[in-house]
């Protein structure tokens, strides 16, 4: 890898300065969160940055704020960091699970849900969590901060919608209300350290009757991006989440995914496990969401 | 240009010079001498490479050098003290743990972090926690034991 | 005699023949009996076979005896890993 | 020669005497030496399976900073073609040069074309990337059938298939047939009344060692140069370095460091040339380091193979024939294990009639290395899973049928010999009584039973043993210590001298201070070099002996070793005491000087080793994902030095094979390019993926060795692979004959049954 610069701000507004200057300068910089992707990147000469902007010491880049209004979780909280905060995980047990899957020990003690998201990988464990979750994306730049729903965050195989001189500061997830709960499922041939083969994330809200009132369902790694699949969460509202209810959702991933043959999977098993994902999820949003949510 | 980073490693304050895109594991094993952690992979893959960065378990080669400015660094020559084996280190031996050895040094650091978080762990547990480091020698049956027959001596309990 | 096991790999030198029955007391003697019924025998063995006395797998032969009644085959020098 | 003993140390399980070392960081691996003004290097390899070079420009790469030296194929020189000794699959010296640093020709994507040396190893990269080359580029064949195909593109012109009747009119990339038959097999397949006939594929996988080649190199001037490395047989780096740079072996001295596995992988060279030459041209020490990339892309997998396999029985389950047709991928150079394929692939089994064909197949892929008994787990996945068809469609019990069939004693095994004191009668047995083998299965699991092989080798060693003046004692022998050599040459010390196992030192010495010794490979090395060990101890033993006789003044066959000491035969009439190896240790100056033992041999005797391995699967049907619940080895040690370490070899090439069954592969492109080479997506087993792995040794002593060990190490490996096949089988109802056995693959499978 060339040689860079490498900056650490210790300020939302020294960070956006600093981006903002490189920026005019017309150098290169590229943003550190965790590094476990962007290392490696680096390393193969996938990508050749000027600056590296290390935003780990920003205050609101390390937060986890879980209040009424929903969840704020700074775009540099490690897996390890967010795994640890049991309150988090008893409202949104989904995306911690999503986050908690990104690679070994060693890796969760680094990656970050922030970068994961921004590194855009179609297989991004997180990705998925947060659209079914209704996530939003707070993001910081020299003409003020904006805020896009992660759905459409993502454009493209590890292409965001950031532009020049901007960052992921945070993530803002909705209130989980009572009988409501999300999941997540990849599938990996080994029990640890793969990039999903294809994955599903699941959230609902039953009402006091047990029906489904509310449900979003998310896939990954069938696609160029992470997909949003209304059709699945039709499949899911106004039933009990019964067996026909999930298969129905099932199939409705099946359908919209999208998928590739490569070396981790091929284009008829992709679809198809999609579907046994998104399934199995539901299931297990369903019994928690039922399993008497505060 | 070079960057200058100061941090404490293994109790020590120590300070070196290193190129701002160097990963902490090169400059451990290059500017500091401490070859005790190993690459395998240099992609975070294999664990060969952990330490323990302020207490939190990492793959060295994914961390840059000059990103531990300041911090605490344990690698595995920093886990024994100069009376005694850590007790994962003397299981890993009693039980015939390691048989080339390479991976050792990451399985070390890894466990000792484990048992530092969690003094009993179960088999499940250690199982996971220990995944992100690669042995192709053991089938990782007696590693497994030895993490856990050192949580044991560790708790006090009998053997 | 000893009765010796004639490598199928060398057909071509051997026509054919797979056992033949000799009476030599060592290795040497036993392949310059095979090179003078085949020639060019005594190459292709050295290059690529050991010898196997009464089941004890030699790889680089000489001077071992060769029992009376001994079973000889021939192998192909084997590795491993 | 097996003596029925009472051991003191022997089979007993103390700490290795290296272990402090690598528990605490301190052990020196290959990449861990540095040299006053050492340079770091690099390669540039080639981005083509198959192309011709037709010109590299370094003009632009000599600039760049830092640079000290850059060496291309044409700074080699030719080297003539000759059997690289050492064993089978170890290949051809001219092939090595070739295959070390490219000259005309690239073979495989990954080929070496350039090297740099250079003052770091980010300057050594920018030079990589400023060199030039020129390729014409070449179609490539990826596989045996292509390979084999009429009209195939040629890897080399000049090669003509060798084990043929008459030399062939015209080249081909078949490099090597082999036959090998007994009996009428026509005859037998007509007696047959149940026919089992499959192709069974397995694809290459890498011996996947945690560490990277690497070495440091500096040349002489005075032409005494250096090589620190990281190898399996130091002597043999010597030598084929020497070879490779038309040197004389005198004038090179390797020093092994500690080894990060190796598996067989590191029995031949890559680096160590380039980095001597790099060495030259700049006149300083060079350290080259393989990325884990360039391991996968550069260095020598295993073979891949095609083995069409058909086999007959009665009734009763006696076998009345087999067939098979064995294809192995050699890579770039001829040399795969077709050879140990063809003369394994039937050997534990007593059949009246057989023919096995092999076929040694020249790819554009890297030239495969050894791994693990090289050859004999593809051969031995076809055997084993027919033969649990075999069982399933007699309605036998897997283990009944191979006991009916299994070689024994006196059997004339298919490779020729009549076996001799062999364990696998007791291996079946033990595996029926074994607890894991009544366990009950659920829905949707499945139970697989596979028998393991190998031959094992002797080769050369050589030991000394000093005395030191206290009475304890340093063994210095010449084998890379990858598995806990050390503890075991140290107890079978221990036990010949009768000296605490605490009390001897192991050193493994360079090839200027140890005498030759193959490499630590083979499963040879507590087999061989300890017999090296144990002769060296009696060598001193038998000098003690002479001494005490001096002592006393008596003849030398007045004295005995009796206990750890020399005494006075009963009924000598002299006055003497006891004496332990301390006391004659304190009076050596006055008896002659300094003990010390040696003892060199070309060890034979090797017992060939069996193996039965029982696997639980359970198969998510949706997914297709396979989880391994319980994994069971039974092998037979011999005498097992270190019962720990023997465990370690056995749990270890367990999940070697595991990782082979389920999901180890190169996946490659269309144009040759692998496609998973890292650690992320090459999937080797992790901890979370297995069980515990059983085991249990059993000992039918080897009559080829003093204690009667015979060689682990390889065998391990052997059943796992039709183990976790045969029990996926059972899982899924259908037969799964190609690996590995991937998630998708499954389900594909069991799609088509659906149909």
């Amino acid at each position: 890898m060339e040689s860079f610069a490498y900056e650490a701000p210790d300020s939302l507004d020294a960070a956006v300065a600093l981006l903002a200057e490189r920026n005019q300068a017309s150098i290169r910089t590229q943003i550190l969160a965790g590094g476990t992707d962007m290392i490696v990147q680096l390393r193969s000469g996938d990508r050749s940055p000027r600056v590296i902007v290390d935003i780990k010491r920003i205050p609101e880049t390390r937060s986890i704020i879980l209040d009424d209004e929903g969840l704020l979780l700074g775009a540099a909280v490690s897996g390890a960091e967010l795994s640890a905060r049991d309150d988090v995980s008893a409202r949104y047990p989904g995306l911690v699970e999503a986050a908690d899957l990104i690679g070994s020990t060693q890796i969760q003690g680094r990656a970050s849900v922030g970068g994961n998201l921004c590194n855009a990988s179609p297989a991004g464990d997180t990705i998925p969590a947060l659209i079914a979750n209704g996530a939003t994306c707070l993001i910081a730049g020299p003409e003020g901060s904006r805020e896009v729903p992660v759905e459409s965050f993502v454009v493209g195989v590890q292409r965001n919608q950031l532009e020049p001189g901007e960052f992921l500061v945070a993530l803002r997830l909705p209130p989980a209300p009572p009988r409501s709960a999300d999941a997540y499922l990849r599938f990996i041939p080994r029990t640890e350290m793969d990039i999903a083969v294809a994955s599903a994330g699941v959230r609902v809200v039953l009402d006091a009757d047990g029906v489904c009132s509310e449900a979003r369902v998310a896939i990954g790694a069938v696609a160029p991006t992470a997909l949003l699949v209304p059709e699945a969460a039709h499949a899911l509202i106004g039933t009990r989440l019964d067996e026909a209810a999930c298969q129905a959702a099932a199939d409705a991933s099946s359908a919209a995914a999208r998928p590739i043959s490569d070396k981790r999977g091929t284009e008829s098993y992709r679809r198809k496990v999609v579907g046994v994902l998104t399934r199995r999820a539901a299931v297990i949003a369903r019994d928690r969401a039922l399993g008497g949510q505060a | 240009m070079k960057q200058h980073v100061s941090s404490t490693v293994n109790g020590e304050q120590m300070e070196f010079l290193c190129e701002p895109d160097e990963t902490l594991l090169e400059a451990l094993r290059d500017r500091l001498n401490l070859t005790g952690t190993k690459e395998g992979c240099g992609t975070g893959d294999c664990g060969a490479c952990s330490v323990l960065l302020d207490g939190t378990l990492v793959c060295s080669c994914l961390v840059f050098a000059p990103e531990i400015e300041g911090r605490e660094l344990t690698t595995v020559e920093g886990i024994a003290s100069p009376e005694a084996l850590h007790p994962v280190q003397r299981k890993l031996l009693e039980h015939a743990a390691l048989q080339c050895g390479i991976c050792t040094p990451g399985v070390v650091v890894a466990a000792k972090a484990l048992l530092d978080a969690n003094p009993n762990p179960s088999e499940e547990e250690t199982r996971y926690w220990l995944a992100g480091n690669l042995c192709r020698c053991t089938g990782y049956d007696k590693i497994i034991r030895a993490v856990l027959d050192a949580a044991a001596e560790m708790r006090g309990a009998a053997p | 005699m000893a009765q010796v096991h004639l490598p199928q790999q060398l057909e071509r030198l051997t026509g054919g023949d797979r056992v033949l029955e000799l009476a030599v007391p060592d290795y040497r003697s036993l392949i310059a009996a095979l090179e003078e019924r085949y020639p060019g025998i005594r190459g292709a063995i050295e290059k690529d076979f050991a010898v196997v006395i009464d089941g004890d797998i030699i790889n680089d032969p000489l001077l071992e005896p060769i029992p009376p009644e001994a079973e000889i085959h021939f192998l192909h020098r084997i590795g491993g890993g | 020669m097996s003596e029925a003993v009472d051991f003191r140390y022997i089979g007993t399980r103390p700490v290795r005497p290296d272990g402090l070392d690598k528990v605490t960081g301190r052990a020196n691996f290959g990449a861990d030496f540095t040299l006053p003004g050492m340079l770091h290097g690099r390669f540039l390899r080639s981005p083509h399976a198959h192309a011709r070079i037709l010109n590299i420009d370094l003009e632009a790469a000599l600039a760049v900073p830092g640079v000290k030296a850059i060496v291309t194929g044409k700074d080699f020189p030719e080297v003539e073609p000759g059997d690289i000794q050492g064993g089978e699959g170890a290949g051809d010296y001219h092939d090595l040069a070739v295959n070390v640093m490219a000259r005309d020709k690239v073979l495989y994507h990954g080929h070496a074309v350039a090297a740099v040396a250079a003052t770091s190893v980010r300057a050594a990269e920018q030079a990589i990337r400023a060199i030039k080359v020129e390729y014409e580029v070449l179609p490539a064949v990826l596989d045996i059938d292509s390979a084999m195909a009429a009209n195939a593109p040629l890897l080399h012109e000049q090669l003509y298939t060798e084990g043929l009747p008459e030399k062939p009119a015209r080249p081909s990339n078949v490099a090597q047939v082999m036959e090998s038959t007994r009996g009428d097999i026509e005859a037998g397949f007509a007696e047959a009344d149940v026919i089992i006939e499959r192709t069974y594929i397995t694809p290459t996988v890498h011996q996947g060692y945690i560490e990277p080649h690497a070495c440091v190199a500096r040349w002489g001037q005075d032409e005494q140069s250096l090589i620190w490395c990281a190898t399996q047989g130091s002597f043999d780096v010597r030598s084929m370095t020497a070879r490779v740079l038309g040197l004389n072996v005198s004038r090179l001295k390797v020093i092994p460091s500690e080894i990060g596995g190796g598996f067989g992988g590191k029995t031949t060279i890559y680096l160590e040339p380039v980095a001597i030459m790099l060495s030259r041209r700049s006149g300083r020490p060079v350290k080259l380091v393989m990325t884990r990339e360039e391991v996968f892309r550069a260095s020598g997998p295993a073979s891949a193979s095609k083995i069409k396999l058909k086999i007959g029985a009665r009734k009763d389950g006696s076998l009345t024939a087999m067939y098979a047709w064995l294809g192995y991928e050699a890579g770039a150079f001829k040399g795969s294990p077709m050879v140990p394929g063809v003369m394994c692939v039937f050997a534990p089994y007593d059949v009246p009639a057989f023919k096995a064909e092999g076929y040694d197949v020249l790819v554009n892929k890297p030239k495969v290395a050894a791994y693990r008994a090289p050859g004999a787990p593809q051969a031995l996945f076809a055997t084993e899973s027919a033969m649990d068809e075999l069982a399933r469609e007699l309605g036998m019990d897997p283990i009944e049928l191979r006991l009916k069939n299994a070689v024994r004693d006196g059997s004339q095994a298919a490779y020729g010999p009549k076996f001799n004191s062999i364990g696998l009668e007791a291996c079946l047995e033990a595996a029926r009584a074994h607890p894991n083998y009544q366990r009950p299965l659920e829905p949707g699991q499945g139970r697989g039973v596979a028998v393991g092989f190998w031959f094992n080798v002797g080769m050369q060693s050589s030991a000394e043993i000093h005395v030191n003046e206290d009475g304890t004692a340093t063994v210095i022998e010449g084998n890379p210590d990858i598995g806990g050599s050390r503890a075991s040459m140290a107890l079978m010390a221990a036990e010949e001298l009768c000296i605490p196992y605490e009390n001897v030192r192991v050193v493994v010495a360079d090839t200027e201070s140890a005498g030759f010794t193959n490499v630590t490979g083979g499963s040879r090395v507590t087999f061989a070099t300890g017999m090296a060990v144990i002769e060296a101890a009696r060598d001193i033993i038998s000098q003690l002996k002479q001494r005490a006789a001096a002592l006393w003044n008596v003849d030398e066959d007045m004295v005995d070793w009796v206990d750890g000491k020399v005494v006075p035969k009963p009924g000598i009439n002299v006055e003497a005491e006891p004496m332990s190896l301390a006391d004659m240790a304190a009076e050596s100056a006055k008896t002659g000087g300094p003990l010390l033992g040696r003892a060199s041999l070309n060890a034979r005797g090797a017992g060939p080793a069996f193996s039965v391995n029982l696997c639980d699967v359970a198969v998510d049907p949706e997914t297709g994902k396979v989880d391994v619940l319980s994994f069971t080895a039974i092998q037979d040690a011999g005498k097992a030095i270190h019962p720990s370490y023997v465990e370690g070899q056995m749990q270890g090439g367990a999940v070697q094979g595991i990782g082979w069954a389920l999901n180890e592969e190169y996946v490659y492109n269309g144009d040759g390019v692998m496609e998973n080479a890292g650690f992320l997506d090459y999937r080797i087993p992790v901890a979370s993926d297995l069980p515990m792995i059983d085991t249990q040794i059993l000992e039918v002593p080897n009559p080829g060795h003093p204690y009667g060990v015979r060689g682990v190490g390889e065998t391990p490996i052997v059943a796992p692979l039709a183990a976790v096949a045969n029990a996926v089988s059972a899982a899924t109802g259908l037969r799964m004959t190609e690996l590995p056995l991937s998630p998708p693959r499954i389900v594909a499978a069991l799609e088509a049954a659906k149909g």
